[in-house]
């Protein structure tokens, strides 16, 4: 199972802090996630139209939507941040 | 091997606390810098939320505290960052490098700053006094400062 | 007005302390930077004695001070600089600066430092375990980090 | 009366951290002080033969060595500083 993490805004929206999701068929990269969960429509649809407002982690180290994922990963979708 | 600190805590922190345990048992420090983020008032804030990512979090904060170190020949340095809900006037972060020379602490301080602010997994909700609250959105001068020194570990 | 506070004493300072008083009652600073110079131990250094000129120091750190709330735009400064005998590892000078911004507090901060160190009138002897003393010669790159800010008014 | 101090080194070596004396014949700057303490011979010729290695203040301000000196002035002679 994949384990998805959603913080700040993307939660709120979201009404979830995380997830845990078996990779979706034919699912090879953070890209193939991300069409697979726009494709629930309502709000995953709206947030994931806009990947350019999103910052991706894999396994807790910064992504990008081209990074491969595999079962098991820790992928976690944030805004940028905004801490120090 | 320089002494690396780091913290996520919803505690305030002691500053002169740290910086004694940081010093602790080193002859060859010549100077300590220290920066200190507030919660800033103004038009209204009342409390920041800080959130954060853990474990990504602590990771990203020893990353950057040990490419300072290496950067700078650093002696130590010590980072801590609160989470939770924070009232106006509250401390947030604490970063503080000890260095035999002061340049080097004071450029370690300024290049872990940049690099907290854009690369450790925090993000901050405004509170007003109206009741209204928001998620701070990042400044591209961030950014700009970060880009200024390269990658991490160059 | 900027709240301005300089001191030379024998005593040690809490910097902790002189970072409540600076920013008590002030919402409107988002960071202090802090530089703390210490003794720094090395080729049987034991202590440093510190002499200065009373009077003309106090009014050079105030100018500086001044200078430095004005040009960085501070909400305001601390500096304390110790005089006597200081072991290695104590501390000699604390500098303290709050802005709105990072960027300005840490900024003053280099700016104050380059310029104490080269226009307050402050001697520093060596004293070393062999019984051995000696004037600290000044040093040429002093110089030059301060020159890199025009003249104190700019 | 001339107020004169001397720190550090200069204390050090002339054996006093300052005396009083009255404004030199004709002495109108610095300068003209300097020559009247090196005609004194011993240190204090030895002392103000390098005046590059002097810095001086007149009534707590840095000057020059032609900077006008008048009665009751305070002039200090002191090594480079080394504080901070």
């Amino acid at each position: 199972m994949l384990r998805i993490l959603y913080f700040a805004w993307l939660r709120d929206r979201l009404g979830r802090s995380g997830e845990t999701l078996p990779l979706p068929q034919g699912a090879h990269c953070v890209q193939d996630l991300i069409t697979a969960l726009r494709a629930r429509g309502g709000e995953y649809a709206a947030i994931f139209a806009r990947p350019e407002l999103i910052r991706v982690a894999v396994n807790q180290s910064f992504a990008t939507i081209a990074a491969p994922i595999a079962a098991h990963d820790e992928i976690a979708f944030f805004p940028p941040v905004t801490g120090g | 091997m320089p002494r690396v600190t780091i913290r996520v805590q919803a505690e305030v922190f002691d500053s002169a606390h740290e910086t004694a345990l940081l010093l602790r048992g080193h002859e060859d420090v010549g100077g300590v810098a220290a920066f200190t983020g507030i919660v800033r008032g103004g038009g209204g804030l009342v409390a920041l939320e800080l959130e954060h990512y853990p474990g990504m979090t602590e990771s990203m904060m020893r990353r950057i505290a040990e490419s300072a170190c290496t950067r700078f020949g650093l002696v130590g340095c010590t980072v801590i960052h609160r989470v939770g809900r924070l009232a106006v006037g509250m401390p947030i972060v604490l970063v503080l490098c000890a260095s035999a020379h002061r340049s080097a602490a004071q450029e370690a301080t300024a290049f872990m700053m940049d690099w907290l602010k854009t690369s450790a997994p925090f993000w901050k909700r405004e509170e007003f006094a109206s009741g209204h609250s928001a998620w701070v959105e990042p400044r591209a001068q961030d950014e700009a400062a970060k880009a200024r020194w390269g990658s991490l570990t160059d």
